[in-house]
């Protein structure tokens, strides 16, 4: 196991291109999530004020 | 608007298509191939998997971005704008990516994080203008301005990044008539070749998902105040 | 000639200024825009110069979009808005001068001159425009009335900036314009009593109140 | 039509000649380039003329994109580019008047100073003579291109260093190709023509779409 | 006193990072400088290294020079440069706090850029550290003279001319030393030492006089 | 506290303003400077400023020489010109408070809020100036008339580009500066009723014709 992580002593260039690659396809999606739940929460935001102001209307 | 229910129900898919064959790609590239290739490389070869199929989406996806932008600007779909200035961060992310394992690659095989030849100095150039592209767009707040100036940014850039490639790749015109580049696709042995294709299917996947998604956000951010926006499910 | 405006939508950001704004503009007729700050008389404006592609709505000119027609409408249109357009190194002649022959006409000095002489530039041909006071630099821009052949005038708030007898000598110019055939839209917020013409009123702020959508 | 381009033209010329600083201000910028190079380089014969053309081009590019900045920004925050837009004329022409205008403010200086670079780095004269015409071939593509840019960064801030983002990438055909030609003036045997064909194909093409590029960037900035 | 010196800096840095993504684009900006070279020298090993001192004070020069208009210019244009010089506050401290804020987003990104360039042109660690440093003492002084030169040229009249053929050779001895430390430090048994003293006293000669001369500038400029 | 001008004179190019000006404002007096287009109120105002200095001469604050004494004179003035001297990148809030702080007070949030709400900019705080239309403009940088604890004010024409409730408004904010024994010197060519204090007219065309003296 630890032979296939050495990878002939190339180990640490693979894997760390392989986690670049990852790290960064991982985060990109995350981003994604975070920026959505921003925006809905900004929505429901404006829906809520909104919803006050047809109250009192 | 319905595109975007669409885009909801279609981006699980593309996630699932994305790891499944991702995860095969990687799977045959690692225990199916030799320790070396012919060619005399050795094990550090296997970062060819995310090289190469970064390399092509990040490629694919200026085409694409390019290809958005003019329909836009042709038929002045909002849906097209949105869905170029989509493409262009995953198409970003997908240059960082083919830059930096390539940097790692060049390391091990000429000893040298970096060296200017011409198809990591395109792969530069290129990265450049994706980055000029998202730049302008962030400068401009307001969205009808920047959809157009980007698309037409991208339809100048579609003139010129042809050009810039061939005289990257042909800095010589007396010798240009002998340029031939032949792809190093031929030599590569064919379990390689099916690990690089099917990581690379799986980049594309992921690169729709990514994409959708973007799309989706943009949407809501620039339809907030509509009715069709209050009324979603998400935001009861 | 006429200006048609059908169902004219504006939304800057996300607040909508105007909907379904529509109004006719004959010859001989002077149009009077009124809001209060911020309604949207400016954008109204730059609209109908082509210089704001307004969200929904035509625009026509002689019955005729004037997206489809640009450069014949704009050879009847002349517009002067909150920034005077005129070069600061320029001369008051060299300034006149060019914005003139861009209209289309290449006028001679002389006129040019009286221009001048009339708006009460007189004897500052050779001034720098940076070297004017506030006034007599938008009195360079209004000189271009003057010399102007345009119909249409479309003036946003030419006002400001002028002393009593300039205001007086501007509305002159605008009821000369008027009753020789012209158009005339403007807008100001100081009262002058403009009295040639039918004078239409277009008013843009009851239609809605004043404040960003967010915060409604 | 005609008449308004030469209005502006010459406008525009008349300005900067009001203004003299900004001329010198490219033309220095560009010396100092030029001159920095042989500091730190030392001044050997062979090293010299290799990096000489390139040494120019690339002052050529950035002085130009220097003076990107004042293409538009100013008319546009006077407001004399909406009363440009708004001419009866053709926009397009009157933005090239502008290109033109630019170019001989900025480019024609640095044709006119290539002997002085021939000096500082030792060159062969017919290479000097080979400068001059490919800065006067290359010049004027930076300028169209640039203008393109300029006008859809347009009352953005951020502005210089902005355009220079957007415009430096796009100048590189015309880099490689000009600085190419003069490496192979001072090769025995080579032929510069094929550069020289290239150089102008762009030109070509620049003139035939940049203008009209511009003039829609103008629109959509304006707006 | 303190609190408009923080103010201001805190306002022009504000402007200039509006957006997150502007930090982004000065440092792309200084990476396509530096990529422009190779493409027009060639990129043998033995050049690129012999240029690399000279690439990056090129690039340094062209940031300061690019955004000098920021410093007075826009200020001037909206009046908040008047409304400045009648604050209750001594206006060489707020001259002092845009100059720091210009060099704050033209210098320090290339000073943290600066690994990169060694990458790119393969240059040995230590001289990589020493580019750095000479980049820490040396930007700063572009900045501070070029504050004068923008305060002078404010606004004027041909008189810029005159201005600009004094100020900017005043770039060049920092343009010299700082390329030579570079240079010394990649060649065996060269001391860097007299390069940084030299520098340090054009620094400390500039933070001495440059508050105080940019601000008589600006009064002038203002009449 | 005196603001005192002794025999000021200011030439512009080959021009003669005006010579031998003199006057005297104490507090709670309000002073209307007339005069046409190009008679030198700007130049004027300016010069009290210290912004332009006089040919010829003194201006005297509490009986010492403005220029002797000038961040000390500064911390109890407040000018407005032309310009608004406001950043248009930057955020109406942002703007206000930038202005505050640099007139030496740090202010809170909340009273920065009032003043805008009392200028008519309520909700209005988190947008970029640059969105903003000309009166809009006007009002954020009138807003520090609203925060400012400064004695003389010095206004050119601050009614412009304003509607009509903001100019009222602006009238009622000087004359209860003025009420509470503060100074204001302003110009303007709109007729405004300002009913306050002990107004003072000081004009300046009658002494001259309008003319650069080369045309004399
Ligand atoms: C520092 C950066 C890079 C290094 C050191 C590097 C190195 C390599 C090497 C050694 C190979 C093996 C195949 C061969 O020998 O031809 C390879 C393949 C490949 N590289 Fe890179 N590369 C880098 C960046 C890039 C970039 C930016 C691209 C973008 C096009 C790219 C595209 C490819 C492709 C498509 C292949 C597959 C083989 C082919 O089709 O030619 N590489 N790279
Ligand atoms: N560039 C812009 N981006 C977004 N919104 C803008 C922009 N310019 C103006 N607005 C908004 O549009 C509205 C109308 O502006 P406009 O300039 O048309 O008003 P106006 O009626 O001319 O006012 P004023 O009397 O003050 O000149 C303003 O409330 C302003 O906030
Ligand atoms: N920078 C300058 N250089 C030379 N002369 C100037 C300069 N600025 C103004 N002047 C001249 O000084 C005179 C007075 O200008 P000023 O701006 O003080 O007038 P004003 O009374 O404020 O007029 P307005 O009502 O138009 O604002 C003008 O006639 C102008 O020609
Ligand atoms: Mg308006
Ligand atoms: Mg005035």
């Amino acid at each position: 196991m630890s032979e296939f992580f050495h990878m002939g002593g190339y180990g640490a260039y693979i894997w760390s291109a392989m986690a670049t690659a990852l790290v960064l396809m991982l985060l990109e999606p995350m981003m994604l999530v975070v920026k959505r739940r921003a925006v809905l929460k900004d929505i429901k935001r404006i829906k809520r004020l909104e919803e006050r102001q047809n109250r009192k209307n | 608007m319905n595109f975007y229910p669409l885009a909801g129900k279609l981006i699980p898919i593309f996630w699932l298509a994305a790891i499944v064959l991702t995860a095969i790609g990687l799977y045959w590239g690692f225990f199916k191939t030799a320790d070396a290739m012919d060619n005399g490389m050795k094990e550090y070869y296997r970062i060819i998997y995310v090289h190469v199929a970064s390399a092509w989406m990040a490629m694919w996806l200026y085409a694409v971005m390019v290809a958005w932008a003019m329909i836009g600007l042709i038929f002045n779909t909002r849906l097209s704008f949105m869905m170029a200035s989509a493409t262009a961060i995953t198409g970003t992310i997908m240059t960082i990516i083919a830059l930096v394992t390539g940097a790692i690659w060049g390391k091990t095989s000429w000893g040298t994080w970096w060296d200017w030849d011409p198809k990591l100095t395109t792969f530069l150039i290129l990265l450049f203008v994706y980055i000029g592209y998202i730049a302008l767009q962030s400068a401009i707040d307001d969205t009808r301005r920047s959809d157009k100036a980007s698309a037409l940014l991208a339809l100048v850039g579609l003139a010129i990044v042809p050009v810039i490639y061939y005289a990257v790749n042909c800095p010589d015109p007396n010798q240009c008539a002998s340029l031939h580049q032949e792809s190093s696709l031929k030599r590569v042995e064919s379990n390689i070749l099916i690990g690089m294709l099917v990581t690379t299917l799986g980049f594309w996947m992921y690169s729709f998902a990514t994409i959708l998604m973007r799309a989706r956000n943009i949407i809501l951010e620039r339809e907030r105040n509509t009715s069709w926006v209050s009324k979603l499910n998400e935001v009861n | 000639m006429t200006l048609e405006v059908k169902n004219l939508q504006c939304i800057r950001g996300d607040r909508e200024l105007f909907t379904d704004l529509s109004f006719q503009l004959e010859e001989s007729q002077l149009m009077m825009l009124e809001g209060q700050n911020g309604s949207g008389k400016t954008t109204l404006l730059r609209s109908l110069c082509g210089l704001y592609l307004q969200d929904q709505g035509e625009i026509l000119w002689n019955g005729i979009s004037i997206k489809k027609q640009d450069e014949d409408y704009r050879r009847e249109l002349l517009y002067l808005g909150h920034l005077n357009g005129i070069k600061a190194d320029l001369t008051v002649l060299e300034n006149l001068r060019f914005n003139a022959t861009l209209a289309g006409k290449i006028p001679s000095t002389d006129k040019l001159m009286q221009a001048l002489d009339t708006i009460g530039l007189y004897a500052f041909e050779d001034f720098p425009t940076s070297q004017l006071s506030q006034g007599q630099k938008r009195r360079v821009a209004l000189a271009r009335l003057l010399i102007s052949k345009a119909k249409l005038w479309i003036l946003d708030e030419p006002f400001v900036a002028l002393d009593i007898a300039a205001v007086e000598l501007l509305q002159s110019i605008i009821a000369n314009h008027v009753d020789n055939g012209g158009m005339v839209i403007l807008t100001t917020h100081q009262e002058v009593p403009l009295t040639s013409g039918k004078i239409k009123r277009l008013s843009l702020s009851e239609e809605q109140d004043n404040l960003p959508s967010s915060a409604k | 039509m005609m008449s308004a381009f030469w209005v502006l033209l010459k406008r525009d010329l008349l300005l900067a000649l009001r203004r003299r600083s900004e001329i010198f201000t490219v033309l220095f910028f560009f010396l100092i380039v030029i001159s920095l190079f042989p500091l730190g380089v030392g001044s050997e014969d062979a090293t010299l003329k290799k990096i000489a053309p390139g040494v120019v081009w690339i002052a050529a590019l950035l002085a130009s994109t220097l003076a990107l900045d004042r293409l538009f920004a100013n008319d546009y925050l006077d407001g004399t580019l909406e009363q440009l837009t708004l001419a009866p004329q053709s926009l397009s022409v009157m933005v090239f008047a502008k290109m033109i205008a630019h170019w001989l403010l900025t480019g024609l200086p640095l044709v006119l100073i290539a002997p002085l670079v021939g000096l500082f780095y030792h060159l062969p004269s017919n290479t000097i003579g080979v400068m001059m015409l490919v800065l006067l071939l290359g010049t004027p593509v930076l300028s169209m291109i640039g203008a393109i840019a300029a006008a859809l960064t347009l009352g953005l801030r951020g502005g210089g260093v902005l355009v220079s983002l957007l415009v430096l990438p796009l100048y590189i055909p015309v880099l490689v190709y000009g600085a190419g030609a003069i490496s192979a003036s001072m090769v025995e045997g080579l032929s510069i023509q094929p550069y020289l064909l290239l150089l102008s194909a762009f030109m070509l093409l620049a003139l035939i779409f940049s203008p009209w590029a511009t003039a829609a960037a103008l629109k959509i900035s304006l707006e």
